[in-house]
């Protein structure tokens, strides 16, 4: 068979995204050149995105152990038990720059790929998170990729069949160029049942399931480790198109071969596609895999081993089945009117050996390719963050217009309602979704037990821009109290790191930052590490996003019936606020929405005070002590209390006084870690008190609900906004836009 | 009564039916796949939402061509109880067992909503257990659920009471901004004009437990398990 | 043999994704737009001897799945020279 | 003047509409079926003096709106007396 094709040399590999030491390692490693298919391998393995050059020495920080883990980072996705033989599996993952390129599709497939995440564990997806950044919706392009890549997730999800109950949509200019598209996904799975990414037991067939191979999204992985620049356009023949129908199929039938016992171990084509699976299974089972491409099942004429290889055709998945149980994963595929092929077994020797047509077209040691390379480059601080942190935002003139001022935070993009996204996701099929999108996390019920769990995504860049290692904790501390406001005890954490390019000191300084920050939050609050995703490379013409740790947290509820929601429900509740004074309006969206900065300190943050808040708060709803629970987030207490009154199905006003130090603006606005309103009915409220003396933390009784106006009082100062304006701001703050 | 829930490839609130009828109702109920061309001993049928074949080329389309639903047209020719929800309405008019079709919603986008329905026909085996203009809440979640017929089909769904269920306020008033989807007339569910086979876009599974969206579905579950007369036949009222 | 199904939707029942595209373009400056509608083209190649036969298959294939009467009409065109160049470049 | 666009996927990138649409034929027994792919017909009416203007017209329009680069290509055609017809039939 003659292939014409390319020589191999130093600037093609140049070429494909490596660098000459990497080629200069290649060279070593096989002890000769690289055939062209070869170098296609190494280059797609050894991208950032599959290799995690840069970042896999910080990964490390982590905590990924404890009691409940069974399953930590390193397989597709990561596994906690949560009791009576349940296991609750999760992953966050990015899908920034297909979404730039096509958002709808580009969201879609993203979605597509960590649902199969999800399902090659074994476990049956029941919910969707979306993180979500985007530029200024004023822009129309801004909007475009908005409408966008929520009608892809919506297509996607919808039509595959599992809701979507959460996520969180925010704005700021920074994400102009380069919006970010996190996708969470959250299974369920017998503890005893999980399926792994592994090609255990030699002479074992190999299996290609599911759609099609074509010429999709080849060099994607390569092209989630590049910049963007003006021609980024240019690079649009990679794009994927996704098969929401097919994945429901792949998901049916891949749960019901494994229920056989057919299969051994299962990996999803996603980055590099067969090639990454052909080498990571065996690699992570100490075994080799013999392929033959011509077997693989194709959609396009003359497709070269390459591109067999490195195709990101979605909807596919590698099989290793048990020798002599063929039958059974033909069978089961067959009913599911889907591919299965064998296309290759596993071998003793630890070597990939791909082969067209029968003749030899790559033979690669698989340590080789799955140990990329690792750097330990090098880190700076940037220099201008010495001077936004010593900006002193009290220094502003304090706002005249108090409710004007609260009025405008509340329809600002980023706090207001995001129902125009959220009704176009299905949020129930499964009927498990007790607590719907709207609230602090979203609560789905476990059919079969009593628990329940408590989901929720959360991040903010601006605050890790100016503090990325405090930054970064809150965002882990902000993601669990909105798990520990619904009743969940946090048990797990994914998450997804978003920053520009590593190779800048000053970008590698605030991921290696972020990841501590991450690291000493969750060993705080002993909530493990289990899975998650980088993505660097989130910039365009030189322009970082905002560096953007996304978490994602799992709870449980260990009676699905005490959970708490956000808003008050009948007016004569009294309102309680915990936690501590400290607040700031270094980074807050008062700061940005009313000054346009970015600037100043954060408030201090009290790890062991956070864990406290967070259990009362978690003591008090499963003791049925309170009505409402609600984390005081952006906006701070005055924006907070507000979303009470006005998020819930009746609006309930509430009158309230905080005796607080500081300037009105931020008693109101300020925005710190670790406090909570929660509403009491009468009745409780001796219990409650009793409840929180124990909890040993700072609290106090501000006021109570009912009315049709918000009351704020400090000092002398008071602040009165009539529902109604309240209300139609925040439901038309982002919509109006969108229109 | 026993209830057969039908699967396409691309369906998913069969489980959640299924859930309903066996541990809300405590009903005996099987799956039914779609290739099948015999539904076996069973006194209603459930076709349930989804996107059967992706509902790539027009919502229900493929589906309303298998073979299940030759077995379901004979079923119901006989007499036998017929649910079609969401994705199952639209497979029932492609099927031509109910008459029109539905169409993209106006808005042009997907919708997941609580919405209300009032019913207009309380003589059938699925409503017979309630009040002429009860309002019930219940989810819809639909990208296509517009409903369309044309002049003279609408004028004999009307003569013959086969509209059933029409969005509505929380009153009960059929206004224009209580209509999620554009449909004709607020279209939500109707029958044939025997009776039997019902279509409805909302999620009455979805609305069969306190805990998750209320229990005004189950209503029409329960109007159905005691309309089962000994000899086959059903009660309309 | 290939041929080309226009499927469109039927007079009288609107067009809403055709009208909010010409919304759409009217707001970018496209004042002398008319008319628009959006329909599905659907581009067939089937086994047949001659046209005619192609049509008639085809014809079948409209009735059974391809069109919904209720909604939409449809037209079977054979594809000409020119736009089989068109046609055929896209695969 | 009416002219008419058609709008489908660009090569290589996958038909997931036709794929599905095709398999649903062939079970329906049209097992001479050798290919279908999905598309968009788009009918407009352009206030325009000669068809040619009206092309130029609608090829801004496609540029700006009707199609989507990354995945679609498209073409343009005039609308013949014969075709006019069955277009007409349809208003
Ligand atoms: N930020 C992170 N935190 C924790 N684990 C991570 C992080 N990034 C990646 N991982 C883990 O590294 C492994 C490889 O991830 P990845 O290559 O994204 O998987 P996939 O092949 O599914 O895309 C996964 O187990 C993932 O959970
Ligand atoms: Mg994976």
């Amino acid at each position: 068979m003659a292939l014409a094709e390319p020589k191999v040399t130093l600037d093609l590999a140049r070429g494909l995204g490596l660098t000459a030491d990497e080629y200069d390692r290649i060279l070593r490693q096989l002890g000769r050149e690289p055939t062209y298919t070869e170098l296609g391998l190494f280059s797609a393995l050894w991208s950032e995105h599959c290799a995690y050059k840069h970042s896999r020495v910080f990964l490390k920080r982590l905590p990924t152990a404890g009691p409940r883990v069974l399953q930590g980072p390193g397989e597709n996705a990561g596994a906690i038990d949560i009791g009576d033989g349940w296991a609750v599996v999760f992953k966050m993952e990015s899908h920034n720059h297909p979404s730039f390129i096509e958002p709808f599709q580009g969201a879609a497939t993203g979605v597509g790929g960590i649902l199969r995440d999800i399902f090659t564990m074994g476990a049956r997806p029941i919910a969707i998170l979306d993180s979500l950044r985007f530029g200024d919706p004023n822009d129309p392009k801004v909007r475009h990729l908005v409408a966008g890549v929520v009608s892809g997730i919506s297509w996607y999800g919808n039509c595959f069949g599992c809701p979507t109950v959460g996520g969180e949509i925010a704005f700021a200019p920074e994400y102009a160029g380069n919006p970010l598209v996190n996708v969470m996904c959250v299974g369920l799975v017998r503890a005893d049942r999980i399926f792994r990414a592994r090609a255990d037991g030699i002479g074992n067939p190999v299996f290609y399931v599911g759609n099609k191979t074509g010429r999709d999204g080849i060099h994607g992985a390569t092209m989630a480790s590049a910049t963007f620049d003006d021609k980024a356009h240019e690079q649009r023949p990679t794009v994927q198109v996704g098969d929401p129908f097919t994945e429901k199929l792949l998901l049916e039938a891949c749960l019901e071969a494994m229920a056989t016992g057919a299969v051994v171990g299962i990996q999803d084509m996603g980055a590099a596609g067969l090639a990454c699976c052909t080498s990571e299974m065996p690699a992570r089972s100490g075994t080799g895999m013999e392929v033959e491409l011509s077997s693989v099942p194709q959609r396009e004429e003359g497709m070269t081993p390459y591109e067999l290889l490195l195709s990101e055709s979605q909807e596919r998945m590698l099989l290793v089945a048990a020798r002599g149980r063929e039958g059974d994963v033909r069978r089961v595929f067959a009913k599911w009117e889907l591919d299965a092929v064998k296309v290759g077994t596993v071998i003793r020797d630890s070597d990939l050996i791909v082969r067209h047509q029968g003749h030899e077209v790559a033979r690669v040691p698989v340590d080789a390719l799955a140990d990329g390379p690792r750097y330990e480059k090098p880190t700076a601080e940037p220099a201008w963050l010495a001077e936004r942190r010593a900006f002193d935002p009290l220094t502003l003139p304090p706002p005249e217009d108090l409710p004007i001022a609260l009025v405008a935070l509340m329809g600002s993009p980023t706090i207001a309602s995001k129902d125009w996204a959220f009704r176009q996701y299905d949020q129930q099929v499964g009927i498990n979704t007790l607590v719907l999108p709207g609230s602090d996390a979203a609560v789905l019920r476990v059919k079969g037990t009593r628990r329940a769990l408590a989901v929720a995504t959360d991040g903010n860049g601006r605050q890790v821009d100016i503090d990325p290692r405090r930054g970064a904790a809150m965002a882990v501390c902000e993601a669990t109290r909105n798990v520990s406001c619904a009743g969940g005890e946090p048990v797990g954490l994914t998450d997804c790191l978003n920053f520009g390019s590593p190779e800048r000191p000053e970008i590698l300084w605030q991921f290696a930052e972020t990841i501590e920050g991450i690291a000493e939050a969750c060993r705080a609050l002993e909530v493990p590490v289990v899975g998650g995703n980088v993505s660097f490379y989130n910039e365009t013409s030189g322009q970082a996003v905002l560096p953007t740790p996304v978490v994602g947290v799992v709870g449980v509820l260990e009676d699905a019936n005490r959970h708490a929601t956000q808003w008050f429900k009948s007016p004569g509740h009294r309102i309680a606020l915990l936690g501590p004074d400290d607040v700031s309006l270094g980074g807050s969206e008062y700061l940005w929405t009313r000054h346009g900065r970015v600037a100043g300190r954060l408030a201090p943050l009290d790890l062991g005070l956070e864990r406290r808040v967070q259990r009362a708060v978690r003591a008090a709803i499963s003791a049925g002590l309170v009505t409402a629970a609600h984390d005081c987030a952006e906006g701070g207490l005055a924006v907070t209390l507000a979303e009470s009154c006005v998020t819930g199905p009746a609006r309930i006003g509430a009158e309230v006084a905080v005796e607080a130090p500081g300037r009105i603006d931020l008693v109101l606005f300020g925005e710190g870690p670790s406090r909570v309103i929660v509403s009491v009915a009468p009745e409780r409220a001796r219990g409650f008190e009793a409840a929180m003396a124990e909890a040993a933390i700072p609290w106090r009784w501000i006021g109570v609900t009912g009315g049709e106006r918000l009351v704020i009082r400090t000092g002398r100062a008071a602040v009165s906004v009539g529902l109604a304006e309240i209300d139609n701001a925040w439901r038309s703050g982002f919509e109006r836009h969108m229109a | 009564m026993k209830f057969g829930v039908v699967v396409f490839p691309g369906t998913w609130s069969d489980c959640d039916f299924h859930h309903v009828v066996s541990e809300v109702l405590h009903q005996p109920v099987k799956y039914v796949w779609h290739r099948e061309r015999d539904l076996g001993d069973v006194d209603c049928v459930i076709l349930p939402g989804g996107f059967s074949y992706g509902d790539y080329l027009r919502a229900g389309a493929v589906a309303g061509r298998s073979p299940v639903v030759e077995a379901i047209r004979d079923f119901a020719a006989k007499g036998g109880l017929v649910l079609g929800s969401c994705n199952g309405f639209q497979i029932l008019c492609e099927a031509g067992l109910l008459p029109g079709a539905l169409l993209r919603n106006e808005c042009l986008q997907y919708r997941c909503q609580s919405t209300h329905l009032v019913v207009d026909n309380v003589d059938t085996p699925f409503t017979r257990g309630l009040r002429p203009g009860q309002v019930l809440t219940m989810p819809i979640s639909h990208g296509e659920g517009k409903y369309q017929v044309d002049a003279p089909a609408l004028a004999q769904l009307r003569e013959h009471h086969q509209i059933v269920f029409r969005y509505a306020t929380a009153e009960g008033a059929v206004t224009r901004a209580a209509n999620p989807n554009g449909s004709l007339e607020n279209i939500a569910g109707i029958v044939n004009e025997a009776g039997n086979v019902l279509g409805m876009m909302p999620h009455p599974e979805r609305a069969a437990e306190a805990v998750v969206g209320g229990t005004d579905g189950l209503l029409l579950f329960q109007s159905l398990l005691g309309s089962l007369v000994e000899d086959g036949t059903f009660l309309k009222r | 043999m290939k041929v080309r199904v226009l499927v469109r939707l039927r007079p009288g029942i609107m067009d809403v994704q055709g009208a909010a595209v010409q919304r759409a373009l009217v707001g970018l400056g496209f004042g002398d737009l008319r008319d628009l509608r959006v329909g599905k083209v659907i581009d067939v190649d089937v086994d047949a001897s001659s046209v005619p036969a192609a049509r008639v298959r085809v014809d079948e294939m409209c009735k059974k799945l391809l069109a919904n009467p209720v909604l939409e009409d449809y037209t079977i065109e054979p594809v000409e020279a020119s736009s089989l160049e068109a046609t055929s470049a896209l695969r």
